[in-house]
């Protein structure tokens, strides 16, 4: 197998405030650099820089900086197609994410997933998975490999409303709950599947109770506040390394921007989105943040300062990245000693 | 083995390297290469079969007695397993 | 100075039309602020900016059509307002244009039609349709013509300078469809063999289904039979029984020897046989006709002392299994294999004036047919064998040829060719070269001759090798060369 | 390593096995030789395995590796995919192929395509076991031969042992196969009982089997059709025709190399396929012999396929539903041309 692609040198932007040691800090300066990020990748959309589908989780930063803090390395995360802030989050570097997206050879997948398919073996983050409730059992069967292994690790797996109509979430939450696996089911409910309403698709839409009914322990969160998913996804992973068994947390939160770059999104009230809008974890952590004095407004322009460059970076190096040779077209169909040529 | 069984060995024999050899249209002491067209090698494969069917050794230096039918056939009786 | 662009919010968006400005000169603006309406073939999208500024120009008015990347606005410092004239920088063929060119007249053939639709709809006032089809033709006549489905152009064309009337078309249409070669349905196996015997399918009675010509017909038209009356009923159509005969391009199967005419009525050939033989000898005649037309031959040819030859054989022979011992043929073959590698100027082929070495040695083996003929399959890069598979792979031709299961790819490309009419007792050979290679070994019997050594009259086993060869690629010194080569390497077979 | 009571048929012949027996014991055999194999799937431990492949590995190995599943195709055989990403070597059983289009979306969205999605990250080191075939009547859902379905997806190697040999053998080099690895076991050779297989073979996942030599014609099949195939050629033999019977063995990827040299030598090619001939695996062999051996052809290519109906209960309507000797030595005389 291929070694991981190579990772270009991040820039460290952490020497934001020596005075400042205050864990909330580097929360926002993280849910900071994924609503950047993002928005430039919007600005690189419309310039075709990126192509394909993509889906951004503008509004929804809490929930993958609160739920990837509170793994370790060797935990296994599964997550979606709306993953660009998991990925940050897990650590995956800018560039190669960048990279992946403008389709280059030293992208994340070497130019073979895109936006939507960001893995990394190493960070044992695995992907970027793009069809609705498909990563679950994945999730499931990693859990049973540490269970049979014995290694105390877990596996987060991450998914939204959608997945939870699908047979797949059913199959895999009973699968979990029967064999004891250690297994956490973030639940990211943005309330929309794709352009259905959540009561448009649900006959039940407490979604934390029909999880509950396959006996697992299941509780629900505020997913526009940082501070109330990172407790509510330390207590479950707490959980589900003590115990061994897995469990389900709800994380109720809300996406800005329409579905996918090619979203009307007609389905939703301006109304309802300014409303949610006022809620932006963003804005909340940051008004908390200087309202306490933790953090000054010129504080605020560096970690800006600081995101901006590092964006800037991985945006000039990934362009200069080279293109993956149309001559390796067929490699990873098959295990490189195992490649068939027909 | 008789020379009844031997005969009809060698005839099919031969058939199969020459299918339309009809050893009952020619005298008995006639030349086999010459008759039959047999070049050396088909001779080694008519050799090889017959060594193998009568389950006996033919060496080289025993070719002289395949010269005609009456000899192969007299010669294969003597040495047949 | 920043420009606001149509964005591209799909793969497959190559344009999208503005539905509405939601800024106007003069109106600041920042990046992210939604500033347009943009229609694309899914839906209307709202659409932001990615600049700081004031809006200076609006360039694309609603209701245009421009593609992806088209600057939609210009975006700078405070400027009086101004906008330009719509449509100046977009591109001509995008503008809803006129309405589309007008169609064909219905009366117009089908053929016509073609010419005249792949005008783009947008582009002004198309010039008038130029008709392809013949002048003064009456609608009804163009009628008749369409529901005939049939071409006026080639009704035209069959009364030239004239007028089509309908008893034209009537007439074109009894007579049929214009007489084409007709296809001859034929096995592509069949094609390959009757390409490569110079064989025309079109005179090939077919037995397979529906009359379609297979190898097994070209093999008896090659042979000169006609198919029995039940070929198709009672006779399987079998490689085992199909008649031994050559699936080589001619000039493969050319021979310098006479035919080897049976006398013996203990295998009298059939009369397709026969036939079989006389379509190959034609083959022949013309080969070995164009090789002494075209080359200029030289002959030499030298007596071998066979003594270390055959003792050697004799007693590897004695220790093996009657299914690998070696007949001197073979080792024959491996010599001039062997020594066509250190002469290769006879090892090639005469192309175009000149020779071209071979960058092997593949060597052509005379085979004769039983009942008459030859073949002469293709030992490739034989020089590098050793004498096992040399006399493996004579085996397996011979077999192969007499049961007519060579593969034509085996039949050509030969390097420099042998003939060995040893077993048919002749002392001597001397062919003719093969075009378009440049030499013909041959070998005669091996047999007891009166030999000097050391001044002494003795017996010895001997046989004599020829060489004929092109006189354009070489000189007779260099045939002897290469048949002492061969005395040499014959005197010492364990180096084989 | 293969202990006596994993040989003995039930005949109680240490000489003899059946298909069933074989797979059992090469299961048995891996399971002992790696900890990180176990086996998955509907009823694999205290039943024994809908097709009583499993009969007794629970007692051996325990509920851990021997792991009953709940009727969750899509749930289980994704599971088994993300134990192969997570190091372990599951062997997944699913009951029929039939049932595998519940999992359709694992094998096809995620084991077949995450390890180039991932860049070549993730190999998915999976065997999916599966019933194939129909034979039994066993009707309209049970009884297809969809493999030609997962040929056609790249990233999986897709095998169907025909012989006791093949299902002995196979096992070990499809888990040693760092990809994805599906094995079709036709249903109608679980009880075919033949000599026990040499458990120290090394297994072939590459090529094609010869298991008839001939001259006239080429007969390309594989799995449950192959004794179809072999009788055909005995058949055929009676009147005069010498046909080679090639076992594909493997259908995906497909060994060109050995039907189109066979092809080469008999001119003629008779393809038998218990899939419907529609878009099946048997189109893609004659197109590929079309391909790479035109010049070759003497005759038109013959498929003998199932009918393009579900598969019927009833055993004379099922009999005429599937490829039967009598057709497969009439499509032969056609490309001899010839005529019973």
């Amino acid at each position: 197998m291929h070694a991981p692609p190579t990772e270009p040198r991040a820039v460290d932007t952490r020497d934001v405030d020596p005075r400042s040691t205050d864990p909330r800090v580097e929360d926002l300066r993280q849910m900071l650099r994924i609503r950047r990020f993002e928005e430039r990748c919007v600005e690189l959309y419309s310039s075709s820089k990126i192509r394909g589908f993509m889906h951004l989780c503008i509004g929804e930063e809490a929930v993958s900086v609160g739920v990837l803090g509170q793994l370790g390395p060797a935990d296994a995360v599964v997550s979606t197609y709306r993953e660009h802030g998991h990925a940050l989050a897990r650590g995956l570097s800018m560039t190669a994410i960048l990279a992946e997206m403008f389709g280059r050879q030293t992208g994340v997948s070497r130019g073979r997933g895109g936006s939507m398919h960001l893995f990394d073996a190493a960070r044992r983050f695995y992907g970027g998975n793009a069809i609705v409730g498909g990563g679950l059992p994945l999730a499931v069967g990693l859990a049973l490999a540490e269970k049979m292994r014995c290694t105390g690790r877990i596996v987060a797996c991450l998914f939204g409303d959608g997945a939870m109509a699908e047979g797949e979430f059913h199959e895999s939450a009973n699968l979990a709950a029967l064999w004891r696996l250690p297994v956490v089911f973030f639940c990211e409910n943005n309330g929309y599947a794709m352009g259905t309403a959540l009561a448009g698709e649900h006959a039940q839409t407490d979604l934390a109770l029909r999880a509950a009914s396959y006996g697992m322990v299941s509780w629900s969160a505020d997913g526009m506040d940082v501070l109330a998913v990172s407790d509510a996804a330390r207590r479950a992973v707490e959980f589900v390394r003590d115990s061994g068994e897995p469990c389900f947390v709800e994380l109720h939160t809300y996406r800005f921007r329409a579905h996918s770059m090619y979203d009307p999104d007609r389905y939703r009230d301006k109304a309802e989105i300014a409303s949610w809008r006022e809620r932006d974890p963003i804005t909340a952590l940051s008004a908390a943040l200087q309202g306490d004095e933790t953090l000054s407004q010129h504080d605020l322009d560096r970690i800006e300062a600081g995101i901006i460059a590092e964006i800037d970076q991985a945006v000039a190096e990934a362009d200069a990245a080279p293109e993956e040779s149309v001559d390796d077209l067929t490699l990873f169909v098959h295990s490189e000693a195992h490649r068939d040529h027909h | 083995m008789t020379t009844e069984e031997v005969h009809v060995i060698f005839e099919q024999t031969l058939k199969e390297i020459v299918p339309d050899a009809d050893l009952s249209s020619v005298p008995g002491d006639t030349d086999l290469r010459e008759t039959f067209e047999l070049d050396s090698l088909d001779f080694v494969e008519l050799v090889e079969r017959l060594s193998k069917r009568i389950g006996a050794r033919i060496d080289e230096e025993d070719y002289d007695q395949l010269r005609t039918p009456d000899d192969a056939v007299r010669f294969l009786v003597a040495h047949a397993a | 100075m920043p420009e606001f662009r149509m964005p591209s919010l799909g793969a497959d968006m190559e344009s999208g039309r503005l539905l509405e400005w939601l800024v106007s000169p003069g109106d600041a603006v920042h990046r992210g602020d939604v500033v347009a309406v943009v229609d694309t073939d899914k839906a209307a999208i709202e659409v932001e900016c990615f600049d700081d500024g004031v809006v200076s120009a609006l360039l694309v008015q609603p209701g245009e059509k421009v593609p992806v990347g088209t600057a939609l606005a210009a975006i700078g410092a405070p400027a009086p307002p101004a906008i330009t004239e719509p449509g100046t920088i977009t591109e001509p063929g995008a503008s809803p244009g006129p309405a589309a060119a007008p169609l064909p007249s219905v009366d117009a053939v089908p053929g016509q039609r073609l010419a005249t639709l792949p005008v783009p709809a947008v582009m002004p006032a198309p010039p008038a349709v130029t008709p392809l089809a013949p002048q003064g033709v009456s609608p009804l006549v163009r009628r008749l013509a369409r529901q005939r489905g049939v071409d006026l152009t080639a009704v035209a064309a069959a009364v030239p300078g004239q007028v089509v009337h309908r008893a034209d078309v009537e007439r074109f249409c009894a007579a049929g469809p214009p007489a084409r070669t007709s296809r001859v349905r034929a096995s592509p196996l069949a094609r390959r063999l009757a390409a490569a015997s110079g064989v025309d399918l079109a005179g090939v009675p077919g037995t397979a289904e529906a009359g379609a010509v297979r190898a097994e017909d070209v093999y008896r038209a090659l042979a000169g039979a006609r198919p029995g009356p039940d070929a198709s009923a009672t006779g399987p159509a079998l490689p085992a029984k199909r008649p031994s005969v050559p699936t080589a391009e001619p000039s493969t199967v050319p021979t310098a020897e006479p035919p080897t005419v049976p006398t013996a009525a203990a295998h009298a050939p059939s009369a397709a046989a026969q036939s079989h033989a006389s379509g190959m000898r034609r083959a022949i005649a013309e080969l070995v006709s164009r090789a002494n037309r075209e080359i200029p031959h030289y002959y030499v040819s030298t007596s071998i002392d066979m003594t270390a030859a055959t003792q050697w054989l004799r007693a590897r022979n004695r220790e093996l299994d009657v299914s690998e011992r070696i007949v001197p043929a073979a080792l024959l073959l491996l010599c001039a294999a062997r020594a066509a590698v250190a002469v290769p100027e006879l090892n090639g082929h005469w192309v175009d004036g000149a020779f071209r070495p071979a960058a092997t040695v593949d060597l052509g083996t005379v085979i004769s047919l039983r009942g008459g003929g030859i073949m002469v399959p293709v030992i490739p890069d034989a020089a590098n064998l050793t004498i096992d598979h040399v006399m493996a792979a004579v085996r397996d031709l011979v077999e192969r040829a007499r049961s007519g299961r060579l593969r034509a790819s085996a039949l050509t490309g030969a390097s420099i060719t042998v003939s060995n009419l040893g077993d048919q007792g002749v002392d001597a050979v001397f062919g003719v070269v093969y075009p378009p290679q440049v030499a013909l070994v041959g070998f005669g019997a091996v047999r007891d001759r009166p030999w000097t050594v050391d001044g002494l009259l003795g017996v010895r086993p001997a046989v004599v090798a020829s060489l004929a060869a092109d006189h354009r690629a070489s000189d007779g010194a260099v045939g002897a060369r290469f048949l002492r080569h061969i005395d040499r390497l014959l005197q010492k077979p364990e180096e084989l | 390593m293969t202990t006596i009571e994993g040989v003995v048929g039930k005949t109680g012949d240490a000489t003899q096995m059946t298909y069933r027996e074989a797979i059992r014991e090469a299961i048995r055999e891996a399971m002992r030789r790696d900890d990180r194999v176990f086996l998955m799937g509907e009823d694999v431990g205290r039943y024994g395995g809908c097709y009583a492949v499993s009969m007794g590995l629970l007692e051996e190995f325990g509920p851990d590796r021997i792991r009953d599943t709940p009727l969750s195709e899509s749930g289980f055989v994704g599971a088994g995919i993300g134990a192969a990403l997570g190091g372990m070597r599951p062997i997944v059983e699913i009951m029929t192929v039939n049932f595998s289009l519940l999992a359709l979306d694992q094998i096809m969205n995620n084991a077949a395509t995450l390890l180039h999605m991932s860049g070549g990250q993730l190999a998915v080191p999976i065997v999916i076991r599966m019933t194939t075939g129909a034979g039994r009547q066993l009707a309209a859902q049970h009884s297809h031969s969809l493999e030609g379905w997962y040929a056609h997806i790249p990233g999986l190697k897709i095998l169907a042992p025909a012989t006791i040999d093949d299902a002995r053998g196979m096992l070990w080099p499809a888990l040693a196969d760092p990809d994805p690895v599906l094995i079709f076991e036709n249903g109608s050779l679980y009880t075919v009982e033949g000599p026990a297989p040499d458990p120290t073979a090394t297994g072939d996942i590459s090529h094609a089997a010869i298991r008839r030599p001939g001259r006239d014609l080429t007969i390309v099949t594989y799995g449950g059709t192959l004794s179809k195939a072999l009788a055909a050629a005995e058949d055929l033999a009676t009147h005069g025709v010498d046909a080679e019977v090639i076992d594909l063995r493997v259908l995906r990827p497909l060994d060109d190399a050995t039907m189109v040299a066979s092809v080469a030598r008999t001119h003629r090619a008779v393809i038998v396929d218990e899939g419907w001939r529609s878009g099946s695996l048997a189109a893609e062999i004659s197109a590929r012999l079309v391909e790479q051996a035109f010049y070759d052809l003497d005759a038109p290519i013959e498929r003998v396929c199932s009918a393009e109906v579900p598969i019927p209960y009833a055993r004379h309507m099922e009999e005429a539903a599937l490829p039967q000797v009598a057709g497969i030595v009439a499509a032969s005389l056609r490309t001899v041309g010839t005529h019973a």
